[in-house]
């Protein structure tokens, strides 16, 4: 059998799939960031918390609606982009004017009120969410067992990520979106409803949080806490790819997961803090990100 | 004859990714004169700045400032060693008053900078000097004023009083009229001269009258090359500046 | 001309940043079809009047009519979708965007705006320059970004704030002979000039402002004759 | 005789984060209960319960046991899951002279190097747990393991524990992984397990991390592909949360079960009663009601809540209740009791909810903990 | 914070506030003010970088965490005296502040922030897999020992005055770095760069001295927490932490001399008062958090500013 420091060679096809799996929620959580920090300027905290919530409305709506994982999927984003949109309507509009600070120091505060609620009503050791029996079993990849659920994951991450890339820097609404963060009175004086835009863009960027955290409730535990583990993590994806740069949130999201699942095998104790040796990396050689345009 | 000039540029060339924004450029400025350097939009002018100064690297060239090749000293190095620049865009230090705006400056050669154990009341010795040069330009009765609530053509004045406080051999000002009313630039125009003797000044500027009133020698860029040089006379009998540059009715379209 | 309808309509406009009161009560009518100039010293009020058609300041009041649309209750995008487009002082070119981007930012509001191609045989310069980023354009070159994008909006005013600032004397007469070719088109043009000199050579009419106030109105005929007023006002 | 004219107990546990289902509020009830159950009052001086949460950190616990013991009169703390709270507040205790009673935490350095003549370890300790399972398992033919472990010191001690026992029943450890905690996904330590080809995967960690890692076993078809899971340390809260289809068949050590006998089922129904949940109580939930209690039998026969004297008497005294049968507290602090090696039923085995647990073996106290000669307490006169 | 009023009319102010902290121990329990005086410090301490430089750092705790980890291991392992083990602890913090500022001060605004923080969590990872911090449990039981060898510090009230005279010493010193020579340039910086070095400052050397001046006094804070406590964890070097200190800052009024300590005092006020009532002790946090964020964005100090200006005292 061939090796690779030491690993079969197959067995480390199976880490990268791993690795390529994760990075499918990195990829989905970092784009709703990157959107959200490039029309807002807000470094969105409570993304964590909304992604936990969109995983919470999946369990609620099977457990006491009966609505199963299809339903959940198109529901669940519903209600968070809704939540997401009062939030911004009544809380976040007010602060654009202001240092990003304290879009930080406020949608943290949020985090840690939803998170503070759910821990309250169900408690943290999560709820089991079973896998949809369409998509239970797995393939057997001789390599490796891989559920199909998994497999899904990835194919439906790739789908919306791809998706909302073209739709952004495709379409003129990219373009919108970058001007309007940097002057938005120009832009509305041109004949754009920014507000509207930004709170449009902010529901969208927590629907996709929230779509994550569908995705993600049969593989984890529904934990409230599954959201504020993963948001640093995200944050450094952002960075690492570029703020602003979609793509390159996406990209980096799929690169790191599977950085982070070799470092799983060589070095697991460092796992988590792979990321950041790589940002540290990366920001050195390359200030604005991977992705990122400009010195 | 190599002494007369305080700085000289050899074969200056700066690219940016495939484009050429200035090349191979021979600047030599005569010592205590004013020099300017005109030319069309995009012609490289600010570029040629930002080099000289060092905010930018060249990408080919060579830098001499009082002889010594300057081409790898850090910015803020030229400007210690008395080459100091103004911003096209205007620069103040918006939360500190008029008067700290050029405390700061002055602050440097006071040599205290890096004492962060003493109060800043050891600053109050350069009152007066300062209130001195914001009295030169007119900023005077906006003393204790943050500087970013000044309108613009005050800001650009006190840019000026700033730059001065270094009290430099060499002074290099872009567009240091942009944006100001008449009144202005005909008071400005007059501290220049004022403070060019004993100085070298190069400077960027689209006002024709100001250029033809103070220059010495004027050098016309044009596509990132030097199109042609010498007195305004002789620039302005140039077909191809005027083309260039100046276009067929200057006296109408000039500035006021 | 002389009777012809009135486009824009200022009335008793009043605007404040904070706690400043900078305009108060500006008056004054812009013919369509016409181009009109505010002249006044530094600070005097004439871009926050612009930015105060537009809808960008944070506290006015008055009257300002757009073809008999009153405005002033309106937000600053159904403003300009009424047919006002606005280049500003400070250019506001975007530095996340290129040239390119820039150019095809506003969106289009009517037919009749300048084709794409047009523009850029108006500015040349920036057809070159498309695919550089925005803001690192040199400083004329910015300028000339800024008024060509609001060209192919359709947008039938143009409000143009120191549209020579930083230009080269030739770009300058270019500008010149752009306003005028806009003229011909039927545009109508507010425009803001330090220079007074360019400004004869294009306007019918000019506003003086001082205070926040219309102090007096010179038709571009009566120029001229009334030269060493105007330097008085100006501060010339 | 009791200072400040009462007897006040803190219980200081987790009450917000990754352990405050299986400890956290339902610990609080379960001293209040104790108090109750003792009548309410000592010697005719009342008894006081007054709460915090330590979220886990040293720091806060060390802060907050400070703070009781000095400006609160509190006499005695309760609970503190996690180990690192728990030693954070043995530090003070001891500097102060005053009772800490451990029930949630697991590690046998409590018993050990950081015993103490006033510090209590009630409920179960990784030694227990290493012996209990890993005999079991070894025993039933597991001879060979691979550890998926918490990169933390519980984790390590746990691993080290069972690694202990599972070589002297002649077994095999294959190797073993760190992975960081929490930590949310198992697949590639998972995969690692398999390709060791160990028979047995050992979770030396717990709670969320152990959830996560059983289901993803499960769903990466490592348990249908032959290789078995012993959950090192398994709490009732976390089969609840896996469900029994995911859990069935696992096997487990635990201090206490909620459906033994009459007493457990009583007392477990009225402290569900209390919380209004539907919840059945965790070992921990049971064992801070058997410190408690204890702990006033022995400060109303001490006549005082001096510390040391409280302790002493504690000693002295047997313990038995619904929770310890002829439980004996021995110089290190070790409350020794009866321990249970459980498997977790199929769903179609179980009558209705929280019935979980078959009770496969009972494990004699002096069996399952770490003989007294083992111990490096300071305290045990050797 | 450039025209702060004559020194006279500060001094009965700042003698007032001396005064209370003074007698404040025999009204609340000292080990909670010394807590908060120990994070008081460490938010003084940040603000001078957000606050002053504009560089919003994302890693402090790992000053602040590391130089507590040091003081404990120096006092307990080698039985050095406390004086010296602060020392030990605060230079650690500065040779760290030196390479972490070394490495972000070429970046800015999120990337500097996002830096610091990268190389904090480096900096955890390091404390968890260190045998010295023995990870989990922390250092634990630190001898408080006795200050220069004649002052015991076990003893509550010692320790407190200890630490308010190192707080105050601390204060008036960053208070003179803010208005000095040196804090005038800093603040030139902060409002435009570029303008700076035309003049001929070398930014980055002013920089990185404020972050090292910065790191230290962390540090300081850091070490005098660690023998209040006689405990160093790993929640002091975790991004918990270094998120808390901006929160503590802008609670309590960026750029502002007292302020951070007000958030300071304020956020373990909020932690102290709620501790025994779980999980929503984090709800009450958000909705304060969000309350300040909507309603008083100034931060407390801006609240109080009026008051304050009345008597002519605002820093
Ligand atoms: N950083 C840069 N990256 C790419 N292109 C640049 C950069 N800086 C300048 N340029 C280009 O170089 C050319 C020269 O620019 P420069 O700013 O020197 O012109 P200028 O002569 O000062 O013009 P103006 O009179 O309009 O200020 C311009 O076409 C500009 O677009
Ligand atoms: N954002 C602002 N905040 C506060 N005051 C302002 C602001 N912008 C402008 N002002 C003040 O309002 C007054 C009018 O400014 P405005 O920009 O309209 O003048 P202007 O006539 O366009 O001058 P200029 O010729 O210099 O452009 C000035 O006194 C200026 O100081
Ligand atoms: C599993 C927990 C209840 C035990 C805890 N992890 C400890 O350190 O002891
Ligand atoms: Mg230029
Ligand atoms: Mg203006």
């Amino acid at each position: 059998m061939m090796t690779i420091l030491g690993i079969p060679t197959q067995a480390l096809f199976g880490q990268l799939l791993l690795g390529l799996i994760n990075g499918a929620f990195y990829a989905m959580l970092s784009l709703g960031l990157a959107l959200i920090f490039g029309l807002l300027n807000i470094i969105n905290f409570s993304h964590g918390a909304l992604y936990m919530m969109g995983a919470f409305v999946a369990w609620l709506a099977l457990n006491f609606l009966g609505l199963g994982y299809w339903g959940a999927l198109i529901a669940a984003p519903l209600v968070v982009a809704v939540i997401g949109i009062i939030i911004e309507r009544t809380m976040l509009c007010r602060l654009y004017k202001l240092d990003h600070l304290y879009g930080l120091l406020l949608t943290f505060g949020l985090a840690l009120i939803i998170e503070g609620l759910f821990r309250e009503g169900y408690g943290v050791s999560g709820q089991p969410y079973a896998v949809p029996p369409a998509l239970a079993g797995g393939w057997n990849l001789g390599f490796m067992f891989l559920p199909i659920y998994r497999g899904w994951v990835v194919v439906a991450s790739l789908v919306l990520c791809l998706g909302t890339w073209y739709a952004i820097e495709k379409t003129k609404l990219g373009a919108y979106l970058r001007a309007g963060t940097e002057n938005p009175t120009l832009v509305q004086a041109f004949g754009i409803n920014v507000p509207l835009m930004i709170t449009l863009t902010y529901g969208f960027g927590v629907a996709l949080a929230a779509i994550a955290g569908v995705l993600a409730a049969p593989i984890y535990q529904v934990s409230p806490k599954m959201g504020s583990d993963l948001i640093i993590v995200v944050f450094a994806v952002v960075v690492i790819g570029g703020m602003g740069s979609i793509m390159g949130s996406i990209l980096t999201g799929y690169m790191l997961g599977i950085v982070e699942g070799l470092t799983k095998v060589f070095y697991p104790e460092a796992a988590s803090t792979v990321i950041f040796m790589v940002m540290v990396v990366v920001l050195l050689i390359k200030p604005a990100g991977l992705f990122g345009k400009g010195a | 004859m190599g002494d007369d000039f305080i700085v000289e540029t050899r074969s200056l060339t700066k690219e940016f990714r495939g484009f050429v924004a200035v090349s191979d450029v021979n600047l030599k400025i005569r010592r205590h004169t004013i020099h300017a350097l005109i030319g069309p939009n995009g012609a490289g002018k600010t570029t040629c700045f930002n080099l000289v100064t060092k905010f930018l690297t060249p990408t080919r060239g060579q830098i001499l400032f009082n002889g010594t090749d300057i081409t790898h000293t850090q910015p803020a190095a030229i400007a210690r060693q008395g080459m100091v620049r103004s911003f096209q865009i205007s620069a103040v230090f918006g939360h500190l008053t008029v008067l700290e705006n050029v405390r700061v400056a002055l602050q440097r050669r006071q040599g205290k900078s890096f004492q962060f154990w003493r109060s800043d009341r050891c600053l109050d010795e350069l009152n007066a000097r300062a209130e001195e040069l914001i009295e030169d330009v007119g900023v005077a009765q906006y003393r204790d004023t943050p500087a970013g609530e000044l309108s613009y053509g005050r800001k650009r004045a006190l840019e000026i009083a700033t730059t001065l406080a270094l009290d430099p051999e060499m002074l290099l000002l872009d567009e240091p009229m942009a944006g100001m009313g008449t009144e202005d630039v005909k008071r400005t125009a007059e501290l220049i001269r004022r403070v060019s003797a004993n100085r070298t000044i190069l400077m960027v500027e689209h006002n024709l009258s100001v250029v033809a009133d103070l220059s010495d020698t004027i050098t016309v860029l044009k596509l990132g090359r030097v199109l042609a040089e010498g007195s305004y006379a002789e620039i302005t009998d140039n077909p191809e500046v005027v083309e260039a540059y100046m276009g067929s009715g200057h006296g109408a379209a000039g500035h006021g | 001309m002389a009777e012809s309808e009135i486009l824009l309509s200022v009335r008793d406009l009043h605007a404040h940043y904070g706690e400043s009161h900078v305009l108060h009560g500006m008056s004054f009518d812009v013919p369509k079809g016409e181009v009109v100039t505010l002249l006044g010293r530094n600070g005097v009020g004439k871009t926050t009047t612009m930015r105060s058609i537009m809808g960008i300041v944070g506290k006015r009041a008055g009257s300002v009519k757009y073809q008999g649309t009153e405005t002033i209750t309106l937000s600053s995008n159904r403003i300009a979708r009424l047919g006002l487009a606005y280049c500003p002082e400070e250019r506001g070119i975007f530095s996340s965007l290129t040239v390119k981007e820039n150019m095809v930012l506003p969106p289009i509001i009517k037919p009749g705006g300048l084709p794409l191609d047009e523009v850029y045989a108006l500015f040349p310069r920036l057809l070159e320059r498309g695919s550089s980023q925005g803001t690192k354009l040199s400083g004329g070159e910015q300028q000339m970004l800024a008024i060509a994008r609001i060209l192919r909006t359709g947008a039938d005013m143009l409000l143009l704030d120191e549209p020579t600032e930083g230009l080269a004397p030739v770009i300058v007469q270019h500008i010149g002979d752009i306003i005028r070719t806009l003229r011909e088109r039927g545009f109508t043009i507010l425009l803001v000039e330090q220079n007074f000199h360019f400004a004869a050579t294009v306007a019918d009419r000019h506003y003086v402002v001082e205070h926040g106030q219309v102090i007096d109105m010179i038709p571009n005929e009566a120029l001229a004759a009334n030269m060493e007023k105007l330097k008085t006002y100006l501060g010339v | 005789q009791y200072s400040d004219g009462k007897v006040k107990i803190g219980v200081l546990t987790d009450l917000s984060g990754t352990y405050s289902d299986l400890a956290g509020k339902g610990t609080i009830v379960a001293a209040q209960m104790a108090i109750d159950d003792f009548g309410g009052k000592i010697n005719g001086q009342p008894i006081e319960l007054i709460s915090a949460d330590h979220q886990n950190k040293a720091d806060i616990a060390s802060g907050i046991a400070r703070k009781w013991y000095d400006t609160e009169q509190v006499d005695v703390i309760a609970e503190l899951v996690t180990t690192a709270a728990a030693i954070a507040v043995r530090e003070v205790s001891k500097e102060k002279g005053k009772i800490d009673l451990v029930s949630g935490a697991a590690s046998t350095p409590l018993t050990n190097d950081k015993c103490s003549p006033t510090g209590f370890h009630w409920t179960y300790d990784t030694y227990a747990l290493a012996n209990g399972t890993g005999n079991a398992v070894v025993k039933n033919g597991g001879k060979t393991w691979f550890f998926l472990t918490a990169d933390y010191a519980f984790g390590h001690n746990l691993q080290a524990q069972t690694e202990k026992v599972v070589k002297a029943n002649g077994g095999e450890v294959k190797g073993a992984v760190k992975h960081p905690f929490p930590n949310s996904d198992f697949s590639s330590f998972l995969l690692q397990a398999q390709a060791s080809g160990a028979q047995i995967i050992g979770l030396a960690n717990a709670g969320a991390d152990t959830i996560n890692a059983i289901k993803q076993a499960k769903e990466f078809g490592i348990t249908q592909a032959g290789q078995q899971l012993a959950g090192l340390l398994v709490f009732i809260t976390d089969i609840h949360s896996l469900g029994l289809e995911t859990a069935q068949g696992m096997m487990l050590t635990t201090g206490f079960y909620w459906d033994m006998d009459d007493q457990t089922r009583a007392w477990s129904k009225r402290w569900s009663e209390k919380m209004g949940n539907g919840k059945m109580p965790s070992m921990v939930h049971a064992g801070t009601y058997s410190q408690v209690l204890h702990y006033l039998r022995a400060a109303a026969a001490a006549k005082t809540d001096e510390g040391i004297k409280v302790a002493d008497e504690m000693r002295k005294l047997p313990i038995n209740d619904f929770f310890a049968k002829n439980g004996k507290i021995r110089a290190d602090g070790r409350m020794v009791h009866d321990m249970y090696l459980a498997q977790v039923k199929k769903p179609s085995e179980s009558k209705g909810p929280w019935d979980y647990y078959k009770i496969v073996r009972t494990i004699p106290g002096d069996e399952a903990y770490q003989p007294l000669s083992e111990s490096t307490c300071s305290l045990v006169k050797k | 914070m450039s025209n702060a009023p004559p020194p006279s009319r500060q001094t009965p102010f700042i003698l007032a506030l001396l005064g209370l902290g003074l007698v404040l121990p025999f009204i609340f329990y000292p080990v909670f003010l010394m807590k908060g005086l120990c994070f008081g410090l460490f938010a003084a301490a940040f603000n001078l970088l957000l606050g002053y430089v504009g560089l919003l750092s994302f890693g402090h705790a790992m000053f602040f965490g590391w130089s507590a980890y040091v003081t404990a291991f120096t006092a307990k392992e080698w039985g050095l005296t406390p004086e010296i083990a602060i020392l030990l602890g605060v230079a650690t913090a500065a040779v760290l502040g030196g390479v972490v500022g070394w490495l972000a001060i070429r970046r800015q605004g999120i990337y500097f922030a996002m830096i610091t923080l990268a190389l904090a969590q480096l900096g955890f990872f390091v404390a968890v897999q260190a045998p010295m911090t023995h990870g989990e449990d922390g250092i634990q039981g630190v001898p408080r020992g006795h200050l220069f060898g004649l002052i015991d510090l076990s003893n509550t009230m010692a320790m407190y005055y200890f630490v308010l005279a190192v707080f105050v010493l601390s204060l008036l010193f960053l208070y003179r770095v803010v208005n000095s020579p040196f804090g005038q340039v800093l603040k030139a910086i902060r409002d435009n760069e570029p303008r700076a070095i035309s003049l001929g400052y070398e930014v980055s050397r002013y920089k990185l001295i404020a972050f090292v001046l910065s790191a230290a006094f962390a540090g300081l804070a850091g070490s005098l927490k660690s023998l209040v406590f006689q405990l160093a964890s790993l929640a002091d070097v975790s991004w918990h932490m270094s998120g808390e200190v901006v929160l503590m800052t802008l609670l309590g009024g960026v750029g502002t001399v007292l302020g951070p300590t007000v958030g300071a005092f304020l956020v373990v006020a909020i932690q102290d008062f709620f501790a025994g009532i779980g999980s929503w002790v984090i709800i009450i946090q958000g909705v304060i958090f969000v309350i300040c964020v909507l309603l008083f964005r100034s931060g407390m100090i801006g609240v109080l500013a009026p008051w304050l200006k009345r008597r002519g005292i605002t820093g």
